[in-house]
């Protein structure tokens, strides 16, 4: 493994650096069909899961065929898929805001050879490498987070509880039978940096044990003063420790009763880390929106306050999502979002019929904007 | 043969959705068997050494990562995130495995040239694993070491025309939804808006002199196919002023339920929802309530429209936004750390998207916003928290906009009105020996 | 003539409202010309200088009263405050001025005989200015001097077999609506309960022993006529828990716009709305569409009814609460200050209200309450305000209610949930040399 | 003005004392047709403004003659009202939780002469004694405080403001021709005796200026850290400071920016005055209620930040007001509370039809929750 240079020379960093040039044009990589008749299209349809046509004022069609991207991809994937778009699509394709890709081809003969090639391929262990779905009243895929693969601070897998989530809810990828869309997203920890709080269905992950307190370390690798200041509810304080060995250090005492297990204190500070086996989990947000349709968006809300890491399926967490599902699909009105629906019926309907606990968990607690939340109105259901 | 033992993963190659294990063990393979003779400037095995860590991690429930350290490239403050394994020894092929943000397309439209080049780099000096794409829209580049950063910088600079994207205290890689590229419901070019801002700051796109990050994104209509309410300290919803425009005949077709017409462009064929039902699937789901279908025409109280998309959306080829277009500009939005998320405030309610003049009239509110923020806010302080800790007028007063009841959903329920000394009469230096004489202890 | 000249008063006397300036001056004319013979135990100007001092104030803009000190009954911490005015030289007989508060019988129904007694005494001892009612709901007399403060109450104990009401951090005079006694809506006997509670709790109300002061209202169903949802600690709103109660030929009636079944009893008659219809005007303004109405039949979906009382409050003539009559409890509601007003919270949302055992169900919530809040609350705290700071979920573990949906309006909308210890699996102390051990530095 | 004994000994407090025996008990009050029929009534109808009967299952009938109360109200007045009920209802009457007065009888012939018994008086300067009123779609008597009649923090009178509005709205208070009830209530100042916060329209006395600082005095008249800890903003901050004649006393600093004029450290400490004739005025708010019915109950709203008080008739706040009922009266469908309608149209039409001017001070800036006021959507009228 001979380090071989790009040409850059460490000595002289600023030779020939090229810096500030921004992402590739988009104009460069937009199909001709695209290009031609772009801010000019009349209408589409979607002629069936995951296919759809738009029609510009032109009379030029579109064909888009929208599979299934597991987002964590390997170059040998992305290999393949350009493979497929060389073959159908003039080599254009694109990805969609929620990590699927679109194939699109310009004339409606071109879109079975497309499908069939598509769906023809298979990964050994038999899952489909593009599944065609993810449009209209249906399930698309689950915007996610790193996980274990590589974040140091998630409480639960991103790919893994993905995986098994779009398992058992794949059916609804390839159909459009819901009332609605139902969009489901994925965050491993509390920074969120799946921003699923405005998600019909969210997974997030969550630790519930104060951080270790790593003393011998901790002023050493951190910043006292910033891990202090990084605690939301003034949890942390200084403090001397004396340690095993009878060395006096600085360091840091938790109040444990005061944290609520955000890890920001451990994003400051690695001394302070949180991850436990029994700790950490799962916990389910729904409801919430991000689109202007017809309802204001809106905040997910807490629905279970706590499943264990079960790995590695999950099967508690793809119980309480399947639940939610059906009981959506089979409540709701035509066009009604999963959290319209739920305000509804009312909340305490949701939960009879999704057959999920209410527990004092789910009482909002944190700061005083919580008040909003309890009832205040002798309306309710019995 | 694999490396590592994985039996908890195994278990995930099965089931329709497109397996990462199974994608991960094939790149494994493909790495071990090198037929394209590539000179892997990483651990060959790398990808094996992540398929253990991850069943280690399965295993315990826990991650096996550590804190990156501060790596990157020369002169940029972001675009890399280090990151090492807590368990070197059992995988040191991915003892450093840092991932790079390579700024995305707008749109996210590809040529597989261009793609093919960037696997072809990734594959040499990286792990080639990635994400299609980031959380923020960036493309992620997976695991690489320390040495690689520059080298992977000069030739995305040099040969690929291509640089990094964000991450830091920074503008953070700009996302828009594809607009009018392929939809008919963009109010603007949302594309050409995103690329435009990412170009104009790449400075504050890449040197951090912000108090923490700061996110940009573009829906090009209020459907929000890029999710920016949720996910930006500045949003950019397409909006329009004037009438939505109605084809009475292609109204009539949806009611005659002409099958050329499906009601929500088809997104509903998978159930037997019944006949299309203008009255009770488009009139009575109008959050205001200011459509009329009489006599075969439909009229829209356009006054009253809040251009919510839902009619339009369900008779696409009936209704089509109006002409007079622009978008709102709505802030803060943010996760949930440290007093919980936001969702982004209506700021601007409708500006102009004119690329003619450089979008000057976003720009001049995107500059007032930075000088503000950089100069008031906290070390790791979102732009919505300042405003929640200043106050919204103050973020009007920066901005030079007027106040409206457009800003606000409902006007505030407490009293508590922070008067200024100017604003009352006499101001509020007073005598108290004079107040006394009027008024006995 | 007039002790002191009112030329802004007096521009109140004119206009079709009853003038409180008119009614004033004729008392100051009774008390001056003294036909009765009373012997003043006050100043006999004291309603001039009340005038006085109100004109002086109409012409400052400001009020020319002091803080009281701390006046009373012997043995009672409230029941009257204390007030002087701030230019005694110029109202000497308003220099003391204090209200005494007396307890209102339950439902403010009256005999004049009684009422008459209350004139008399007032008279004699005080201003002979009262407040029909205080905003509590107290009789208040207004403005008399400390010396006749035992006095007044010696007479109302020992003549008139009545007490004063509360004030300070005490039990404030319960209120209820009129309920059972005229109103065919009431689901309990709110007269009956608000005496019960008001005797039962005598020692809270007039001794002191409070954080703050606490409220008692009681409305017998959902219309909330006392509105103790907004301005009570402690809200008890008759409810019920079966059907609400049809009867079809009246319903018919109302849909024949039979001039004996006016829709909403009337209330609407001073405006032609059109024939009555029920689509427009009961089934489409339920809040939870639970309603049908077909051949002839109005069937109401009961589970999903949430008695908001507007199908009944439209056609009271058909529609009757149901017969498993209780009531809910609400808690929390107070004023603005210090950080906002409350609306009463759902803490109970069914318990029955049974003279039979003294409302024991009640009263344990009650006292559980009190329990808590005398335990923890800060000097000055309202119990909305200690709820809001150790939380809902203490209130309920206080008062060994289970947590149910119905105790919000939507569950929480941020994830930081505070964990207790016992709930986690394996506790929190944990061993960071062993996490170590999987996990190094 | 000799003192008279009532028979209590103030040498012997505990002689013969009576405490703790509560109000009268009710029953003693109803009238002889309420006692009979309580818990047993069938029905009720309103027969024309101010007038209703009551049927009971058992036939009888209640007639209600219900007239406004202007609640600062001498014994000259109430011995009046005693004689009217002793004429006409065999000395019964009651006050409604609005503080006005309901004559009651028991069959429909006496409803006539003691209606016109009721119209029949009216005070010298021309005002009713007992207008007839207040029921059903109108406008009733305004709950309110005392003002500069009584306490010392107003910022504004009650009374006379009182007077002023009803007035203004005489003909609504006579009428039932709006969409649904409107209750008006009045507060005098932020500790909102009148618990305005949930009324259709509220009016709120407020001040402007913070505390002026009596140093002299404030020691000795008040206890520091109560003062300072009363401050919901924290604007307090204890003092050392050196009076005019050389003499250094303990006394408190205010930041004045950091105040919002609540009062409350001036209920706790005399020497902290606020009134003034410029800063003080009116608040109006709109668009609460109490009940249950339709809609849950909810806060009124901030819609004019402040008039001046403008002795002795508040044109400008009578002014705002009748724009609000007419713009009301006008656009709100029937059984529809005032702040139904203004979510309906939307806030931002309110103002329009109110012809209210919208300004910085309604947008909340108290607390996080003002959050929850600002317009997360795109949803709006232009
Ligand atoms: C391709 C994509 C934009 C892109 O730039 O990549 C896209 C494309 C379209 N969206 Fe979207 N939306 C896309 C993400 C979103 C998101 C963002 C998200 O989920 O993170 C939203 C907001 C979701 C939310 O509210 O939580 C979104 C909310 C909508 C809506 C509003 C639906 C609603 O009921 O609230 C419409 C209107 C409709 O469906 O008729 C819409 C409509 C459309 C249309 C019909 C627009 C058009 O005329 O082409 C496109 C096809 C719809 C379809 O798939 O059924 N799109 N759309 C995104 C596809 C993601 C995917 O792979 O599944
Ligand atoms: C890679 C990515 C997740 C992904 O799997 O796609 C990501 C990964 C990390 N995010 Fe993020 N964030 C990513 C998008 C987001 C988003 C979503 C978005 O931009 O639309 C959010 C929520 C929106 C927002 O900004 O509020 C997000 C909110 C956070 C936060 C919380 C920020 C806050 O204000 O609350 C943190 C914590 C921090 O900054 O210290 C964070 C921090 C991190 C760090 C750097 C962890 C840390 O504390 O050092 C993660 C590095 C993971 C790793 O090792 O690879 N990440 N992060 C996303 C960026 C990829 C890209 O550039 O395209
Ligand atoms: C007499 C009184 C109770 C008492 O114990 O004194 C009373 C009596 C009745 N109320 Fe009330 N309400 C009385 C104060 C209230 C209040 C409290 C308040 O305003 O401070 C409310 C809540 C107001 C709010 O929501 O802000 C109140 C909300 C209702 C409602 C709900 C109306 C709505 O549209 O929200 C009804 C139902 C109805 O009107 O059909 C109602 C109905 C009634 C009925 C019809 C009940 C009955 O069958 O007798 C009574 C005659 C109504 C009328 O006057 O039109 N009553 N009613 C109170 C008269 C006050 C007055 O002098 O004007
Ligand atoms: C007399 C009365 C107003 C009236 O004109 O009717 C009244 C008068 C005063 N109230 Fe009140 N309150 C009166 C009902 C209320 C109500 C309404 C209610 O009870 O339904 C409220 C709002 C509901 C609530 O309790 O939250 C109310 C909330 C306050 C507050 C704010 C309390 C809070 O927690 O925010 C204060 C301030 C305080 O306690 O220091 C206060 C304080 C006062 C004081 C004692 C002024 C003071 O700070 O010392 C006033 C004495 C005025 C005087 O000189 O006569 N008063 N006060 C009412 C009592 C009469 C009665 O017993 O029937
Ligand atoms: S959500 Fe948390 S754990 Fe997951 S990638 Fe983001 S920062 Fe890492
Ligand atoms: S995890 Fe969060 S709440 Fe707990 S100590 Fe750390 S920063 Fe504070
Ligand atoms: S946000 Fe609007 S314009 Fe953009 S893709 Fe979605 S529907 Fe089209
Ligand atoms: S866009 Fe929305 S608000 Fe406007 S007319 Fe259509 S459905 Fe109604
Ligand atoms: S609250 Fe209900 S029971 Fe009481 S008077 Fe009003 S309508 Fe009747
Ligand atoms: S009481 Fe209210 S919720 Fe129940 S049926 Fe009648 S209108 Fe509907
Ligand atoms: S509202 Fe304020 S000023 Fe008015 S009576 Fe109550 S405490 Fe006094
Ligand atoms: S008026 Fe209120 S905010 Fe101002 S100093 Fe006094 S207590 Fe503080």
């Amino acid at each position: 493994m001979a380090f071989i240079s790009s040409g850059y020379n460490p000595e002289k960093p600023m030779e020939n650096r090229i810096t500030d040039i921004g992402p590739r044009h988009f104009e460069e990589f937009y199909p001709e069909v695209i290009k031609k008749n772009k801010g000019k299209w009349s209408h589409h349809e979607i002629l069936e899961p995951g296919v759809l046509v738009h029609v510009a004022e032109s009379g030029d069609e579109v064909y888009t065929v929208r599979v299934g991207g597991c987002r964590l991809m390997s170059t040998t994937h992305i290999n393949e898929i350009c493979e497929i778009a060389e073959k159908h699509c003039d080599g254009h394709l694109r990805f969609t805001t929620r990590n699927n890709i679109e194939f699109m081809v310009d004339s409606k003969d071109k879109v079975e050879p497309l499908k069939n090639d598509l769906k023809s391929r298979k990964f050994p262990g038999g899952s489909y490498k593009f599944p065609i779905g993810g449009t209209g009243a249906g399930v698309t895929n689950i915007v996610h987070t790193q996980g274990w693969i590589h974040c140091h601070t998630p409480a639960t897998d991103a790919s893994g509880t993905v995986k098994a989530t779009m398992d058992v809810l794949f059916d609804d990828f390839q159909q459009m039978r819901l009332p609605a869309q139902l969009r489901v997203s994925m965050a491993c920890c509390l920074n969120m940096c799946g921003a699923v709080h405005c998600s019909d269905i969210a997974i997030l992950g969550y630790h519930r044990k104060p951080p270790m307190i790593d003393h011998e370390y901790l002023d050493r690798l951190c910043e006292i003063p910033l891990a202090i200041s990084a605690c939301p509810t003034a949890a942390i304080k200084p403090a001397k420790v004396t340690l095993d060995d009878g060395k006096e250090v600085k360091s840091v005492e938790i109040k444990n009763e005061r944290c609520m297990f955000c890890g920001n204190c451990y994003t400051m500070c690695p001394s302070l880390p949180l991850a436990d086996t029994e700790g950490d989990g799962i916990v389910l947000m729904a409801g919430g929106k991000v689109s202007n349709r017809i309802s204001d968006p809106k905040f997910s809300k807490v629905v279970v306050a706590f499943l264990p890491n079960e790995m590695p399926r999950w099967p508690s967490m793809t119980d309480a999502i399947t639940k939610m599902v059906n009981a959506y699909s089979n409540g709701a009105n035509k066009y009604e979002r999963l959290g319209d629906w739920a305000e509804r019926i009312g909340w305490e309907k949701f939960f009879e019929v999704c057959e999920l606990d209410f527990t004092h968990h789910l009482i909002d607690d944190f700061r005083q904007q919580a008040y909003m939340s309890w009832r205040q109105s002798t309306q309710f259901k019995f | 043969m694999a490396k590592h033992e994985t039996p908890l993963l195994d278990q995930l190659e099965s089931g329709p959705w497109p397996s990462f294990v199974s994608d991960l063990k094939q790149q494994a393979e493909v790495r071990a068997k090198n037929e394209a003779g590539v000179e892997f400037q990483i651990p060959q095995d790398a990808v094996e050494d992540l398929l253990g860590v991850l069943e280690l991690s399965f295993k315990h429930g826990r991650t096996h990562w550590k804190h990156g350290g501060i790596v990157g490239v020369f002169g940029y403050g972001g675009g890399v995130i280090g990151r090492y394994c807590d368990q070197p020894k059992l995988f040191p092929g991915v003892e450093h495995f840092h991932t790079m943000r390579v700024a995305q397309p707008c749109g996210k439209y590809y040529k597989t040239s261009y793609l093919r080049e960037l696997t072809k780099l990734w594959d040499f000096r990286g792990s080639g694993v990635t994400n299609m794409h980031g959380a923020t829209g960036d493309i992620i580049f997976l695991g690489t070491t320390t040495p690689q950063l520059e080298e992977i910088f000069y030739t995305l600079t040099h040969d690929l025309n291509q640089d990094l994207g964000g991450s830091g205290s920074n503008l953070r890689t700009p996302a828009d939804c594809l607009g009018s590229s392929r939809c008919q419901y963009a109010c603007y070019d949302s594309n050409a808006l995103c690329h435009f801002l990412t170009n104009e700051y790449q400075d504050e796109l890449h040197r951090p002199a912000f108090p923490y990050k700061f996110k940009f994104k573009m829906d090009a209509c209020p459907n929000g196919c890029v999710a920016s309410i949720a996910r930006s300290d500045m949003s950019f919803i397409g909006t329009w002023r004037d009438a939505i425009k109605v084809d009475q005949d292609a109204v009539n077709k949806y009611v005659e339920n002409d099958p050329g017409y499906p009601a929500n462009a088809g997104a509903h064929k998978g159930k037997d929802w019944g006949p299309f039902d203008i009255e009770k699937e488009v009139l009575a789901l109008c959050p205001t309530k200011c459509m009329k279908f009489e006599n075969k025409t439909l009229s829209i109280d356009n006054a009253n429209c809040t251009r919510c998309m839902h009619c339009i959306n369900t008779m696409p080829r009936a209704l089509r936004i109006g002409d007079d277009r622009g978008c709102s500009i709505l802030v803060g939005a943010k996760a949930p750390i440290l007093d919980g998320a936001q969702m982004g405030s209506l700021l601007v309610p409708f500006v102009e998207v004119n690329p003619e003049n450089d979008y000057e009239a976003i720009t001049e509110v995107i500059e007032s916003i930075w000088d503000w923020w950089m100069e008031e806010g906290k070390n790791r302080e979102r732009l919505g928290e300042l405003i929640m800790r200043q106050g919204f007028q103050k973020l009007l007063e920066v901005t030079g906009i007027d106040p409206q009841p457009q800003h606000v959903a409902y006007p505030r329920t407490n009293p508590y009105i922070f008067w200024k000394e100017d604003e009352v009469d006499g101001g509020w230096e007073r005598d108290v020996v004079e107040y006394r004489k009027h008024h006995l202890r």
